[in-house]
């Protein structure tokens, strides 16, 4: 019943990939494959693809297979199909070109969104099978280039941008002076022992959103928070080896990033607004670790907002007056359950929310997360293309009168940005911080 | 209901059966199975003189045995006496319940002879088939 | 047909029980001694409640998001599955011959609507069937595997509802009513029919990581 | 180590009001406390882009700077922090700024007695270490991992020596990476170089490296160990033998190796921290002996005892005899001395400090924002709204806890058999 090897559009050229094939042979596969299946795997795998029954519930729920019209090549079992069930059945004996195509849908078409997990009767994690694969893609050397890339920034590093260990430290006192015209004693504390919380985030913050961390210092300030944020390695909490399959230098930033927060005596860790992080540090790297828990409770932006707009820390000055809708991100909705807290947060700050759906944990993945956003600009279309579904729920919400999307997670936010975009949707894009920002009660601005 | 039927059914059986003579085993085609509340399965097709016949049974007590305090009593046979006597529904007084009793008896008796009919269906043919 | 006979309900069905009970407890142990070798990790996550939370919810039709975008599905599956293990379980004749062999009843069905669930078992099978065959993503993804496994299943209840309405060849049919459903309990544990064993663990271990580790729902 | 037997170990209290300090400046920032506890500092705010730092009341010399960050006394009592004058940062030591200026200074870093202060350097896009304040003559396009050596005589970076642009993965896999010592660079090449350790007498560098994608070892003065690994962690050297041991992963498992063969039979599923005895005879690492559990294992043993969030801040008595760390369960530290965890449980703790003979231990401790300290598992009768680690005098008969209470810090001499048993 084997389909047609899907043919890939002409003109998608990745160097990370090409390159990679050109040096594969079919042994080195074949030894790839079958090492990382004997020794990385266990009775997941096994009962996993002995359990599925090929049933297809899992199709509807991918925004891939729904925005391709049903093309079973996106369906999720479609794709494990393609991917780790014929290496399985070949005991590891698959082409080179073969490999190319498993590098390309477990690396752009798929989110590991985890929705599909939902939809299967029996649980099986699909985006674990897809793992895997780019387990096995990393050893093969065929990660695509620009998400390698990251990983190779991670790696030296120990951040996503190739942020030097100068130029944090820099930025943060940047964005301090640049907050003390609006604040004048605001402080955004570096290297303070013994604060309650450490404040960590990704490190396309300081490389491209500067104001992300003017406007989290505002937020601490006002609310009185006891904070502080690293100058050293582990202040990122972001993690493209996790989506890569390098494990290894996933372990390798978590640890710094725990480490960093056991070093400062804080007791929590709270997050920037980022989605793909808190799986890292909440559910990944720990793992990898040996932590079934987090060493530190990990407080998510939306959690932390949360709390301080309940606990009377921050006040709203004047609600945010255009209607928004909310976007679930899978890894803080899916994978951390804050769905509710989302909501009550976005209702304290706005006037008029007005909900997409399906929504909370059932709600349609953005397209760029997993790191497919990170294979750059070669998959750009991958991602637009595979998410018309999305764009057809912002457009019922748009319809119904919404004007801002908020999406509390970066990955998400880019890659929404891209859709809105695209589809000509008209929906403005920000962060829960934005709109904090914007209706909080702040100090009288200082005198002119 | 039951009661009045338990006690009134071999009444009026005893009574048809000393009045007619005539009906008398060489008729006999199925199994009774008037017993039965609601029988699952058609009467059980048994054809006793032929069934006899080619089975080389002449002793009555082959089939219609008679068992006191669980041992078989040699030389007694019990072809005056309904099954049910022995054999009710629920198999009390450890006896065997009615069905199995049948079953076994016959099936029994053509496993270990290896002829005769052993599935379910042989035996209870479906009414249009015979 | 005596021999025939006797050697698919006697031996052969020794067989096929020691395959389907001893083959099942194998898989289990087995699956559970690999997790032990290598993912160890698995038993942490393990929560009573949230396990039984997730098997309760997929286990009653429609109290899943899944299951209520697919209605029709959800009410041929839960039939087909309900129909194919009450069946042969409750089914009188079956019964009888427990009780013959090992002196061993219980409740029992009534012979017409144990047939009615077999025909439910049977349209279920041919629903599957052209299922398989007409929706793109499920023929995507159907191997020859996958028709096997239906046939097995579909066999006992086919030759099932030939016997008992004593249709065809009743002997014939009879006794390859008993060595398909000889055929079909060997084969639970190694095929992908073992779902039957092993959905309660997957299931359980999502809810789990579901419940306990995310806070969320896995419905 | 520092000798503390000149400090004054006889008055038993001594007070500096800080509320004052409030209402001359702007705004004062968190207080750091000299090793003998004779002075308390903090950067404060004069005016708007000035400032400086108050010590015991009294401002940091002359100089007025445009931003003050990461004041820290170093263990011989010099007070320093990073400076910023002009657009220009580097060093100032008792408010005395380096001749040398850089485009940023970080990381600076103290070796135990205090007498050297390293850290690392940027000058137009070119970084390098300073060593009192004098930096490498060589510098590199990047420099990531940085160590002073323990007798303050060397510093070492990992430093990028073959230009490699964002986006050539290629060639950045060949290896552009290598470590450096005292500015002179390795030949060898690695695709990553981490936490480097120099050795006790200066001459050696080790260091954690990634020969390609996937397979990494501990390479010393530049060349690798034999056998490759799934990864590894930091090295030590072995302060006596001079041998270099790390944690090796293998199959899953973390175990220790020392030169390239492994040392403890046990397996781990982690392993980390290991530290060697003051005399090295001993070898203690933080690991987890199952999934999920944390403890410290000595010679390759794991204490019995194991707690599920986090071990940390391990230490040795200066004997070697004893072991002592922090553990946290749920959101609880709890202080263990060799495997017996002590009764008080806090929302913090700080490194456990032995006393010079290594019998008693005493730890500063948190509970619900207010301070105090726990000796040999009894808690100081007094809480405090801010605390320094505890020292003990050089006979080990007293400790000097250093507080801040009702708006003014305190200095204070108290026996240790007040508070432990």
């Amino acid at each position: 019943m084997a389909g047609p090897l899907k043919k890939e559009k002409a003109g998608v050229v990745d160097e990370g990939i090409d390159v990679g094939i050109s040096r594969l042979s079919e042994a080195k596969i074949q030894s790839v494959i079958n090492g990382v299946i004997e020794s990385e795997t266990g009775a997941r795998l096994k009962t996993y693809v002995e359990t599925c029954i090929h049933c297809g519930l899992c199709s509807e729920a991918c925004h891939y297979y729904l925005s391709h019209d049903k093309d079973p090549h996106y369906s999720p079992v479609g794709k494990v199909k393609q991917t780790i069930w014929e290496m399985l059945r070949k005991k590891g004996r698959v082409s080179p070109e073969f490999i190319r195509r498993a590098a390309i849908i477990a690396h752009t078409e798929c989110n590991l969104c985890k929705r599909c997990t939902q939809y299967c009767p029996f649980g099986i994690d699909i985006t674990y099978l897809m793992s895997v694969v780019r387990r096995i893609i990393h050893k093969l050397g065929v990660t695509p280039l620009y998400i390698q890339d990251t990983a190779h920034s991670h790696s030296v590093t120990m951040n996503q941008m190739w942020v030097k260990g100068d130029e944090w430290p820099d930025t943060l006192q940047w964005q301090e002076e640049e907050a003390r015209v609006e604040i004048p004693d605001l402080r955004i504390p570096m290297e303070k022992e013994g604060a309650d919380i450490m404040y960590s985030v990704i490190a396309p913050e300081p490389k491209f959103q500067a104001q992300l961390i003017y406007q989290a210092a505002i937020i601490m300030q006002v609310a009185g928070v006891n904070w502080t944020m690293p100058a050293s390695v582990g202040w990122d909490n972001s993690d493209m080896a996790m989506f890569t399959g390098d494990n290894e230098i996933m372990g390798r930033l978590k640890r710094s990033h725990f480490e960093t927060a056991a070093r400062l005596k804080v007791k929590k860790i709270v997050m920037g607004e980022c989605g793909h992080a808190f799986r890292s540090v909440y559910d990944m790297g720990n793992r990898w670790l040996g932590w079934s828990m987090p060493p530190f409770t990990i407080v998510h932006a939306i959690e932390f907002y949360h709390d301080l707009i309940k606990e009377g820390r921050i006040k709203i000055a004047k609600k945010y007056r255009p209607p928004i809708t909310l976007h679930d991100p899978c890894n803080v909705v899916r994978g951390g359950g804050l769905h509710e807290k989302a909501r009550y947060v976005a209702h304290a700050l706005c006037e008029n929310v007005i909900e997409m759906h399906p929504n909370r944990e059932h709600n349609y993945c953005c397209c760029a997360g997993g790191g497919v956003i990170n294979t750059g600009p070669p998959f750009k279309m991958t991602r637009i293309e595979g998410n018309r579904v999305k764009a057809e729920q912002l457009f019922v919400a748009k319809t119904k009168g919404a004007e801002v999307l908020v999406a509390p997670c970066h990955n998400c936010h880019s890659g929404l940005h891209d859709i809105v975009h695209h589809y000509e949707i008209g929906l403005d894009i920000k962060f829960f911080g934005d709109i904090i920002y914007e209706v909080m009660e702040k100090p009288a601005q200082a005198g002119p | 209901m039951r009661t009045v039927t338990l006690i009134a059914l071999p009444l009026l059986i005893g009574i048809l059966l000393a009045a007619t003579p005539a009906w008398s085993q060489e008729e006999m085609t199925v199994v009774d199975n008037t017993n039965f509340d609601n029988p699952q399965r058609t009467p059980s097709v048994f054809v006793h003189d032929a069934h006899n016949e080619t089975a080389g049974i002449d002793d009555c007590a082959t089939c219609h045995h008679v068992y006191e305090g669980g041992r078989l009593v040699e030389d007694e046979s019990s072809e005056d006496r309904r099954c049910s006597e022995c054999h009710d529904l629920e198999g009390s007084d450890g006896q065997p319940p009615l069905i199995k009793a049948f079953h076994t008896n016959c099936k029994g008796c053509h496993q270990e002879q290896k002829q005769g009919p052993i599935m379910c269906g042989e035996c209870h043919i479906k009414a249009g088939i015979h | 047909m005596h021999t025939f006979y006797n050697v698919v309900s006697g031996p052969l069905a020794w067989i096929a029980f020691i395959l389907f009970f001893g083959g099942s407890i194998y898989r289990i142990v087995r699956m559970l001694m690999l997790v032990a070798e290598k993912e160890k990790f698995i038993f942490t996550y393990m929560s009573w409640r949230y396990s039984l939370r997730s098997i309760l919810h997929w286990i009653i039709p429609f109290a899943t998001v899944s299951w209520r975008r697919q209605p029709v599905l959800t009410v041929i599956t839960f039939a087909f599955h309900a129909c194919l293990i009450a069946t042969p379980l409750f089914l009188l004749s079956h019964v009888l011959l427990w009780d013959e062999a090992f002196a061993i009843s219980w409740w029992t069905l009534p012979d017409a609507v144990a047939d009615v669930m077999a025909i439910i078992v049977i349209l279920g099978a041919i629903y599957f069937l052209a299922r398989r065959l007409t929706q793109p993503d499920v023929k995507f993804i159907t191997s020859a595997s996958d028709f096997v496994i239906l046939a097995i299943v579909a066999a006992p209840f086919v030759t099932g509802f030939l016997a008992y309405h004593q249709w065809l060849s009743y002997p014939l049919v009879m006794c390859l009513h008993v060595l398909a459903g000889d055929i079909m309990l060997a084969a639970i544990p190694f095929t992908r029919l073992s779902h039957m064993l092993f959905s309660p663990f997957t299931r359980a271990y999502m809810g789990s990581e579901f419940g306990k580790v995310r806070h969320a729902r896995d419905w | 180590m520092v000798d503390s037997r000149s400090w004054d170990w006889d008055t038993s209290e001594k007070k500096i009001p800080l509320d004052s300090w409030k209402a001359e400046y702007q705004w004062v920032e968190e207080p750091y406390v000299s090793p003998d506890g004779e002075k308390i500092a903090a950067v404060v705010n004069v005016d708007e882009g000035e400032f400086t730092v108050c010590v015991n009341g009294r401002a940091w010399g002359e100089t007025v700077f445009d931003k003050i960050w990461h004041l820290r006394f170093s263990p011989d009592g010099r007070l320093t922090a990073l400076v910023s004058e002009m657009g220009e940062w580097t060093m100032a030591v008792n408010g005395k700024a380096w001749e040398n200026k850089f485009g940023y200074i970080w990381e600076p870093r103290f070796n135990a007695n205090g007498t050297s202060i390293a850290a690392a350097v940027q000058q137009d896009m070119q970084y390098a270490m300073v060593l009192n304040g004098q930096p490498w003559k060589q510098t590199y396009a990047n420099m990531t991992f940085f160590a002073l050596s323990p007798d303050g005589r060397h510093t070492a970076g990992a430093v990028q020596v073959e230009s490699v642009d964002s986006g050539e993965i290629h060639k950045f896999q060949e290896g552009s990476f290598t470590a450096a010592l005292d500015g002179k660079p390795w030949d060898a090449r690695f695709v990553n170089v981490w936490n480097l350790a120099i050795s006790p007498e200066g001459g050696h560098l080790a260091a954690e490296v990634r020969l390609n994608l996937y397979d990494y070892t501990i390479a010393v003065d530049g060349v690798p160990w034999d056998a490759h690994y799934a990864t590894v962690w930091e090295p030590v050297f072995n302060p006596i033998s001079g041998t270099v041991v790390a944690p090796v992963r293998e199959k899953g498992m973390w175990g220790l190796a020392e030169n390239g063969n492994i040392l403890w039979d046990r397996r781990f599923f982690q392993l980390w921290h290991q530290m060697f005895s003051p005399d090295g005879s001993r070898l203690a690492a933080i690991v987890a002996p199952s999934y999920g559990r944390w403890t410290v294992a000595v010679d390759g043993v794991p204490w019995s005892a194991t707690f599920t969030k986090l071990v940390t801040d391990a230490v040795f008595s200066p004997d070697g005899q004893r072991i002592a760390a922090l553990a946290k369960d749920a959101e609880t530290f709890r202080v263990v001395v060799d495997g017996s965890p002590w009764s008080g449980t806090w929302d913090m703790a700080w490194k456990p400090v032995f006393s010079p003979d290594g019998k008693d231990v005493a730890a500063k401790v948190e509970k619900k924002g207010q301070y105090t300290y726990a000796v040999n598992d009894r808690v100081w009768s007094t809480s405090c709204d801010a605390a320094w680690d505890p020292i003990f005098s050089p006979e080990g008969t007293h400790l000097m806890l250093r507080t801040i209470e009702a708006g003014s810090y305190v200095r204070r001499i108290v026996p240790v058999s007040e508070i432990a048993a």
